[in-house]
């Protein structure tokens, strides 16, 4: 890793901007990533050389910067692979604090908005009426112009500054600046955070966010908090909860309460579907203070059910409540919810405030966003800045905010996009994307995660506080305060240990201290209180909650997160009304069929999806889609927030689940865009489970071992848990082996080898080549294989964005990447509908139980990428060895020599290849993936894939290769776990373990000797590569207490 | 060469003249006929064709190609497919089996052309296009001091028109 | 080539006997001038002809251009919808092999089995398989993603040391079909020879037509000496492309055999194939025949009675192929097999009920009409039932090919599968450019073999008329059969 | 037959230019004609010293404008038409612009090759280039065509120096 002086040294000669590409792809030539034609161009091809050669980085090989994630609050560590000035890759920090060295789907496709293509080329000034590129002189000029009129005509009190909310040092700078000109300090906001749990938490614990001890409880009841999608800090509290569960004795059990089953409910072990609203009674509930027949009767759940949650409750000790959901009292839950867990002392034991998580500290509520609505419509507000936030998306349409906004004299944006927000702005001061600045967050109380530009600006942007800088210098009274030329020289004044500590700190991305101010609690300004959701009319509940990886639609423009379909609906590009099941048969409705759903502020027309983790009253829609003005690729969808009534918490919190809907049929069709096919596994045992108790008992318990759990269930007198149907398990388990087969477990050896050796096949043939185990090259040496540990395996999808970036995988669900050729499938996603999605692993979701409706199914997710079979279906039948098996175990898939039979795809029980069926790579056509600058991004070591060839994973061979090179470079063998494939490296649960399972000391051949390892299709022979081990179940124990 | 030209309208006096004309043994006889009849097949008595042998040994070369080709190419670049032997013989099977065919087919229209002499050049001699329409022709080449009784042979059974040629 | 001539059954037998298809006659064809006369009479083109040549050709621009477009913008413009990767194409494709497959079988193997009714109607089917077969073998290559790059299947040497994967069904395909290509138009060529020759012989041909007749016709003047040759080496070619016909089917069907998809991963798919394509086959002959006989007047040459025993011909197919339809369900049920199990489910009573229905009536059940002697000898019944059979098995392909590949192991992939215009636009075009050929060649070469017609109509002899003659010289009295059947 | 010789007739055909077709031979004027010859052959440069990242990156590496005036403030050349060329150099050097060098060997986007796995191994420049310190104007000296490269990882053109010779060894 470097140090920023390496960096500064780097003479970039070509300017900024497009021009720069050629420059910087000819660097990389050699390796250089473009479309792959099939025929070497005979056009003339420019080498051009660097005028001064950076001292640090050699081309084609990768330098790697340590960073720090700003896509949410929390804060994580990054390590940004940077190849000859471009940035291609984000990884996890392995040795930062919050995260780990994991990285969430968000965090991986940062690059896609640092390569975006509607980023703001340059600063814009509004001329008559439209916005025009001005030069950056220009824009400072009339900015400090416009300052100055504010302040001499004495408005610079009611100036406003709202900042996308980051924790570090920003937040104080901005502060100070403003102050220098006498402004008040500015807001500091984030639309995606849960405000009612925050406040609740400081008046209760002290700090916004204590950390959640997992592992410590044995019971988990989260009443709306979705600790795994977008409550809090994720990855750090899906990292903890993975780990919880790998201990499978000491596993907590998880129990969801809520209206809808989110990502995190889905990974529960048991569902409470209560009425939205009516969490309250459950907690009173919890906490005795309230009998078992009136909850049920308010909340709508089994008497049975909440009678053995209470019991359980009370005789599991340690446990941890917690709570969220944007409910209108959800801040009377999270008080109470802190009160029951103070009452039952899990504070410190499971919940340890003095560890809290410091990313979101001094936030400002969406109560004084609405309030300053108000200010600015009666004219209160004479200068408006904003940095990053998008209010006018984020508050509700009945907010208001975007006439509000109109009636402010001059509004400057710092954004770096196109957002509802610029778009109404007078002046526009592109800010730099965080991996272009410099900066720092403190996210955990004594540890400063440093942020440090990993390449040269992509555009003429500017960062933020340099621009404050720069424009506080132009004024007289300013200056005096800004001795530092820039905002770097600016956070080095203030580093303990100056310039040298922070080049020392950097390479590691992390440094002890601290820098920002203490936590200081806003005061709560007055809140529009909502009413009881009972009171509102409408025949179902409205339930909206922030898409996982769109969040308040910051995402929207990434193609990746748009096309990666959402953990639990499997939706893409689109936005869709779920319902339960029963209830969309009832209305006499089916899959896409057109409904309208009309509030008090309005309504909404969108297809219906039913999905049974919904309880029936309620009708969910996820936000962060719907952008009018945000780019070409956020167009998608439609944007429920239009239709929320304004309502807040007493925390001053967003109530997402404040009002009832009326949801009427509409007539008309839209095709459902999700890449699901069937949910059931028909007992084929792809995604299989055993019970706690089966593992114990070392009872093979195929598919769960339901049987057992619904006797247990009977036992306890209650309606059984979790994916029962034995029957149907017991069947499957005769038909195929439950216990895994460790047949070509001895030293992993590829049945290629022992075929070689005439074990296998005939001795018919004379030569075997490499296949020879004796051959000089000694590739049989090696199997390349892999583990996944659904035990550990969340679904959160983070491997899939990994893949896309590592392999350069093209985005094919934007509406012109279809062209006119399917006239009934147009729009968004039409090329999804044709199931023609690229994703090379893709997380199938398996429902388990609850055909009754019951709301207890089990869900299984199996992330499924080539199994790189010993006997692989696909490769005998290529007619030109486009796919083989290579004598490491690889099964290799050879790009240019692919004609596109498809053959193999037929033949592949696991369906996991790919076809490239238009010209994806190609920038002449409407089907690029990668328009201008986002094929910055594509990764030189992988080929991109030209029109008409089939592709798949590679278990990243160009990493294996790579540190093959490594080695030999520096003449040694390869290290045990000296490297790992890109869905591994990310994986936030430590669910998929990849090596050499023909060497003992690799961790991925000790792990395929679990006892729940199994292959998938194990009957076909296909000798899998890939070794999944069994989900465990935790069903509810008979007795109360843990059994 | 010599020789004279009979037509015939009739089968039957197509058949007599050849008896006759063999008991007699005047030179060498060709018959034309519109379409095969076994008639003349009788009154010629023809040894059996040679067509046979060339397509036996097409058919061997063939097989053995076959086989061959498929099994030399995959040891060529020895790569593994689906854990399956690198030249696994029974699949080759159907290239031995197809091949020959081929080789075997071809070699037998070879044959007939060779034993048919065909394709010619010229027609001139000794034919006329009513052989190919409705009329039995023969013809007999034979020294100018045979062609007297040929020719007398021929009118005796009937021929319609006779002619001499050279 | 000696069709048998024999002595025909007296007056006093049922109006409409059940004839033995060895033993169809002539009788309207009274010596070899007619034959000549009436058959190289056909060769005139009419405008009718050049109307429907008109329509071929525009019906092959259409699927050109169509292609044209796909090849530029990707196969993503035909509707493939993954992980049914195959389509329309392949679909297609085998269904041209199939009618492919007629052809050789009634030159060939009915010529090894002296079936007499194959000899006014195998010239038609033998060109029919030719074409055929030229048609099919576009589609493996248009069904390609990169189409440029077919040669790779071929075995030649290169620079890349890199030759085709012999294990590949798909290698298979290219020998057979070549081989098949080759074979079948090497026989048609060389049972053409003798008829060149007589059409060179004409007065009534055009100069220029005689100077391209006398190089084709290799200078065959139809001695004795070539006749005994001509008969040796149609009997090998017969006896080699015997096999072939049943081997080309077969190696097809491994295409889907070989894999391991439920419903294509059966031993049955041979015998299967092959039935279902002489079935195809002996549809398209009729579809083809029946108008010809009409429209060049040669009703008297092609008689119900040749009609109606390849009518049976294809009932017997019919029954075979429905008689492998039912051991499929009853595979599927009987192995227990899961996956095959409810893929079957899905074919037949699910999202597919509508292609399985449409192929059961067209070749099971619209077929057993033809054991009804009437219907058999209409004419106009089976020119209707051609095209059923026709619909009926491309339907079986589409059957076999769409339903298994939607329906597979992995649940989580079941999806559905819709043409676009660009796969109706191919397949349209693979109809102009078959049609094109046989329209072409109605009206260049004699659609009768008129070298064999004149092996079964009586030799004029010194004898009065009428009368035959036996190989044994021996005479005998000779009647039309069923009078006015060609009236 | 026919039918199958001349589809392979126009398949070896087609072959000729598909693939990583050979331009060997190609040799384009450069901007600014550099010597190797007197690099090279006459002051015995290393080649490292202008590519220096051959022997650690599967990039060569092309020497900076710095590197080439590190020496060429100094040198000015012996003869005239060397002066010329040595001024052109200056003359971007002054604007800072980079020379546009032409670029000669070049391989299909889907290989990945790896100079520094061969130079390590110790096969020189030469086996690839060509005697490249007698060119007086680079040319492509080998085909670089796929057969030319197996050929040395077979170890039968060149046996000490044989590698493995799977597809996925330059192929993802």
């Amino acid at each position: 890793m470097s140090t920023e002086e390496d960096r500064t040294a780097q003479g970039m000669t070509a300017p900024p901007g497009v021009k720069r590409r050629e420059f910087l792809k000819v660097l990389g030539a050699g390796t250089a990533a473009t479309t792959m034609l099939g025929c070497t161009s005979e056009s003339v091809e420019r080498l051009i050389p660097y005028l001064v050669s950076p001292d640090d980085t050699v081309p084609g090989v990768s330098t790697y910067y340590a960073s720090t994630c700003r896509e949410c609050s929390a804060g994580c560590g990054i390590i940004a692979e940077t190849r000859d000035g471009r940035t291609i890759k984000l990884e996890g920090n392995p040795e930062h604090p919050v995260n780990r060295g994991a990285l969430c789907a968000r965090g991986q496709a940062a690059l896609q908005g640092l390569y975006n293509p509607d980023r703001y080329r340059g600063p814009m000034a509004r001329k008559n009426g439209t916005l025009q590129r001005v030069t950056w002189d220009e824009a400072l000029q009339i900015f400090a112009q416009k300052l100055g009129e504010t302040r001499s005509r004495g408005g610079a009190g009611s100036a406003v500054f709202i900042n996308q909310h980051e924790s570090g040092s920003l937040p104080g700078f901005i502060d100070a600046w403003l102050s220098a000109f006498g402004m008040p300090a500015h807001l500091s906001y984030d639309a995606g955070a849960d405000h009612a749990v925050i406040a609740a938490n400081r008046q209760s614990y002290g700090v916004a966010w204590p950390r959640l001890d997992f592992r410590a409880a044995r019971l988990i009841v989260s009443i709306g908090a979705d600790f795994l999608d977008s409550w809090g800090a994720m990855v750090p509290q899906q990292l903890d909860f993975a780990e919880a569960r790998a201990d499978h004795e000491n596993a907590p059990r998880l129990i969801y309460v809520g209206p809808r089953r989110s990502l995190t409910g889905l990974n529960a072990d048991q569902w409470i579907d209560c009425r939205p609203g009516s969490e309250m009674a459950i907690v009173r509930m919890l906490a005795g203070q309230q009998p078992v027949e009136a909850v049920a009767q308010q909340t709508g759940v089994g008497a049975t059910a909440l009678d053995a949650l209470s019991r359980e409750f009370a005789s599991t000790t340690p446990g941890m409540v917690i709570a969220g959901g944007g409910g209108a009292d959800g801040f009377e839950v999270a008080l109470a919810v802190n009160a029951l867990n103070q009452s039952r002392g899990n504070v410190g034991a499971t919940i340890k405030p003095n560890e809290g998580h410091l990313g979101f500290d001094r936030m400002a509520s969406p109560a004084e966003l609405r309030a300053l609505v108000t200010r600015m419509n009666t004219g209160g507000v004479s200068l408006l800045m904003v940095r990053g936030a998008n209010p006018a998306f984020t508050l509700p349409k009945a907010a208001g905010f975007a006439e509000a906004m109109a009636k402010v004299p001059f509004k400057v944006s710092f954004s770096s996009y196109p957002d509802e927000t610029s778009e109404l702005a007078d002046l526009i001061l592109p800010d730099h994307h965080s991996l272009e600045q410099w900066g720092d967050a403190e996210p955990i109380r004594g540890t400063i995660s440093l942020q440090q530009p990993t390449m040269d600006p992509v555009f003429e942007t500017r960062a933020t506080s340099d621009v404050l800088i720069a424009i506080a210098k132009k004024d007289p009274t300013a200056a005096a305060r800004y001795s530092t030329p820039d905002y770097r020289a600016w956070l080095i004044s203030r580093f303990p240990g100056g310039a040298t500590a922070l080049a020392a700190a950097l390479p590691r991305g992390t440094a002890s201290g601290s820098l920002g101010e203490a936590t200081t609690a806003r005061p709560v300004p007055a809140v529009h209180a909502t009413a009881p959701i009972e009171q509102s009319s409408g025949n179902m509940y409205l339930v909206l909650y922030p898409h996982p990886f769109l969040g308040d639609g910051r995402g929207a423009n990434k193609p990746w997160l748009q096309e990666i379909p959402d953990p639990v609906t499997k939706i893409c590009w689109q936005t869709v009304a779920e319902m339960n099941p029963a209830t969309v048969e009832r209305m006499g409705l089916s899959n896409g069929d057109l409904v309208t759903v009309r509030t008090a502020a309005g309504s909404l027309t969108l297809p219906v999806l039913g999905y049974p983790g919904i309880q029936r009253d309620t009708v969910a829609i996820a936000t962060g889609r719907g952008h009018s003005h945000a780019g070409r690729y956020a167009k998608a969808g439609l944007n429920p927030l239009e239709i929320l009534p304004l309502g807040e918490d007493r925390a001053g919190g967003l109530a997402f689940v404040s009002t009832k809907a009326d949801v009427t049929k509409a007539g008309g069709y839209a095709h459902i865009v999700s890449t699901e096919g069937s949910a059931r596994q028909h007992g084929r045992g792809i995604g299989q489970a055993i019970a706690i108790a089966d593992l114990r008992a070392g009872r093979p318990g195929y598919d769960s071992g339901n049987a057992n759990a619904a006797e247990v269930a009977e036992a306890a007198g209650q309606e059984a848990p979790a994916g029962q149907h034995g029957g149907a398990g017991a069947e499957h388990g005769e038909e195929f082996p439950g216990d895994a087969s460790h047949a070509f477990l001895p030293g992993m050896r590829s049945p290629v080898a022992n075929d070689a050796e005439g074990e296998q096949g005939s001795q018919r043939s004379n030569e075997k080549g490499m296949y020879d185990p004796k051959h000089w090259s000694g590739m049989t040496k090696r199997r390349w294989a892999m583990t996944v540990d659904l035990a550990r395996c969340t679904g959160c999808a983070a491997c899939v964005s990994a893949c896309y970036a590592e392999n350069n995988i093209p985005t094919v669900g934007a509406d012109w990447q279809v062209g006119k050729v399917l006239p009934d499938r147009t729009g968004f996603g039409a090329n999804l509908l044709r199931s023609r999605e690229m994703a090379w692993i893709r997380i199938e979701r398996y429902y388990e139980g609850g055909e009754d409706g019951s709301a207890n199914f089990d869900t299984r997710f199996v992330p499924m990428m080539c199994q790189h079979c010993g006997n692989a279906p696909c490769e005998p039948v290529c007619p030109v060895y486009a796919t083989y098996h290579s004598p490491d175990g690889l099964n290799v898939q050879v790009y240019n020599r692919c004609v596109g039979t498809r053959y193999c795809s037929n033949n592949c029980p696991y369906k996991v290849r790919y076809f490239n069926w238009f010209g994806y790579g190609e920038p002449a056509r409407p089907q690029y993936a990668f328009p201008e600058p986002l094929n910055w991004q594509l990764n030189p070591d992988v080929t991109v894939r030209g029109k008409g060839v089939m592709e798949k994973c590679s278990f990243c061979v160009q990493r294996i290769r790579e540190a093959e090179n490594r080695a030999s470079l520096e003449k040694r063998p390869l290290k045990p776990d000296e490297f790992t494939t890109a869905c591994a490296a990310s994986c936030p649960s430590r669910a998929i373990v990849f090596g050499d399972a023909a060497d003992e000391n690799w961790t991925v051949t000790q792990m395929a000797k679990d006892a729940r390892a199994y292959h998938v299709f194990e009957e076909l022979n296909t000798y899998t590569a890939v070794v999944y081990l069994k989900k465990v179940n935790h069903p509810a124990p008979a007795v109360p207490g843990r059994v | 060469m010599r020789g004279v030209l009979g037509a015939f309208r009739e089968l039957d006096a197509a058949v007599s003249a050849i008896e006759a004309l063999k008991e007699k043994n005047v030179g060498l006889i060709r018959v034309y006929t519109p379409t095969p009849r076994h008639e003349l097949e009788e009154a010629i008595q023809a040894p059996p064709s040679p067509v046979r042998r060339f397509t036996l040994i097409g058919g061997l070369l063939g097989v053995t190609f076959g086989y061959w080709i498929a099994i030399w190419v995959s040891d060529y670049w020895p790569l593994v497919v689906g854990g399956k032997p690198i030249a696994s013989w029974v699949p080759y099977t159907i290239f031995g089996f197809e091949v020959m065919v081929l080789i075997g087919g071809l070699s037998t229209v070879v044959g007939l052309l060779i034993a048919a002499r065909v394709p010619r050049l010229t027609l001139q001699v000794g034919y006329d296009p009513r052989f190919t329409h409705g009329d039995y022709g023969i013809w007999v080449e034979c020294p100018p001091e045979q062609a007297r009784t040929a020719e007398e042979l021929l009118r005796q059974n009937g021929a319609v028109e006779v002619r001499r040629e050279r | 080539m000696a069709t048998i001539t024999r002595p025909m059954p007296a007056r006093d037998e049922p109006r409409r006997p059940n004839i033995a298809s060895g033993d169809v006659q002539l009788p309207a064809v009274r010596d070899y001038e007619q034959v000549d006369r009436e058959i190289v009479g056909t060769l005139r083109p009419t405008l009718f002809w050049f109307i429907g040549l008109g329509v071929a050709v525009f019906f092959l621009i259409i699927g050109i251009s169509a292609w044209m477009y796909q090849i530029y913008s990707g196969l993503g413009v035909a509707g493939y919808n993954p992980p049914v990767m195959w389509g329309v194409y392949i679909i297609t494709f085998v269904f041209w092999i199939g009618i492919g497959h007629a052809g050789t079988l009634i030159s060939a193997i009915l010529y090894l089995f002296r079936a007499g009714f194959r000899t006014t109607i195998y010239r038609c089917a033998e060109a029919m398989t030719v074409f055929a077969v030229m048609t099919a073998a576009l589609f493996p290559i248009l069904h390609l993603g990169r189409p440029w790059k077919f040669f790779w299947l071929i075995p030649y040497p290169n620079w890349r040391y890199v030759w085709p994967q012999f294990k590949s069904p798909l290698v298979w395909d290219v020998f057979a079909i070549l081989t098949y290509f080759t074979i079948s138009s090497t026989f048609l060529f060389v049972g053409l020879i003798p008829d060149i020759a007589v059409l060179r012989d004409r007065e009534n041909i055009s100069p220029i037509r005689k100077r391209v007749f006398s190089m084709l016709s290799l200078g065959w003047r139809n001695t004795d000496n070539e006749w005994r040759h001509f008969a040796r080496a149609y009997l090998f070619l017969a006896a080699l492309s015997t096999p072939l016909v049943l081997s080309v089917h077969s190696v097809v069907s491994f295409d889907f055999a070989m894999a391991l998809t439920p419903g294509w991963h059966t031993t049955i798919f041979p015998p299967y194939f092959v039935a279902g394509a002489i079935f195809s086959g002996m549809g398209m002959v009729f579809t083809i025949i029946i108008p010809l006989r009409k429209w060049f007047g040669l009703r008297h040459y092609v008689t119900i009675n040749h009609l109606d025993a390849a009518a049976k011909l294809a009932l017997f197919t019919s029954l075979v192929v429905g008689c492998a339809y039912m051991n499929e369900w009853f595979v599927a049920w009987f192995s227990g097999n899961e996956a095959e199990k409810s893929f079957f489910a899905n074919r037949i009573w699910g999202q597919w009920w509508w292609a399985s229905a449409i192929l059961y009536t067209c070749n099971m059940v619209l077929p057993l009409s033809l054991f009804v002697q009437k219907l058999r000898r209409s004419a106009a019944w089976l020119f209707i039932i051609s095209f059923t059979i026709n619909i009926g098995m491309w339907f079986e392909r589409f059957v076999i090919v769409v339903p298994s590949l939607s329906h597979e192991f992995e649940p989580w992939q079941w999806t559905s599968y819709r043409p676009t215009w660009v796969d109706y636009a191919i397949l349209a075009g693979s109809f102009g450019w078959f049609s094109m050929w046989f329209m072409l060649f109605i009206k260049q070469l004699p659609v009768i073999a008129i070298a064999e017609v004149k092996e079964i109509v009586p030799p004029r002899l010194r004898k009065a008329h009428p009368h035959g003659i036996d190989p044994s010289g021996r005479h005998f009295e000779y009647e039309a059969d069923t009078p006015g059947e060609f009236a | 037959m026919p039918g199958f010789i001349c589809i392979a007739v126009l398949a070896t055909m087609l072959s000729a230019y598909s693939g990583a077709s050979s331009s060997e031979g190609n040799s384009p004027v450069q901007p600014v004609k550099f010597r190797h010859t007197i690099h090279v052959d006459t002051l015995k440069m290393n080649c490292l010293y202008c590519h220096f990242s051959a022997n650690k990156s599967f990039d060569p590496g092309l020497p900076a404008m710095s590197t080439c005036m590190g020496c060429h403030t100094v040198v000015q050349g012996s003869s005239d038409d060397n002066k010329a060329e040595i001024k052109k150099l200056a003359a971007y050097w002054d604007k800072k612009e980079p020379v546009p060098w032409i670029r000669i060997h070049k391989l299909p986007e889907y290989v990945h090759f790896p100079h520094m796995r061969h130079v390590n191994a110790g096969v020189t420049c030469q086996t690839c280039h060509g005697q490249i310190q007698n060119m007086k104007q680079v040319y492509q000296a080998s085909s670089l065509n796929m057969g030319w490269c197996v050929n040395c990882h077979i170890g039968e053109s060149n046996p000490p120096f044989r590698a493995r010779y799977d597809c996925s060894a330059c192929h993802y």
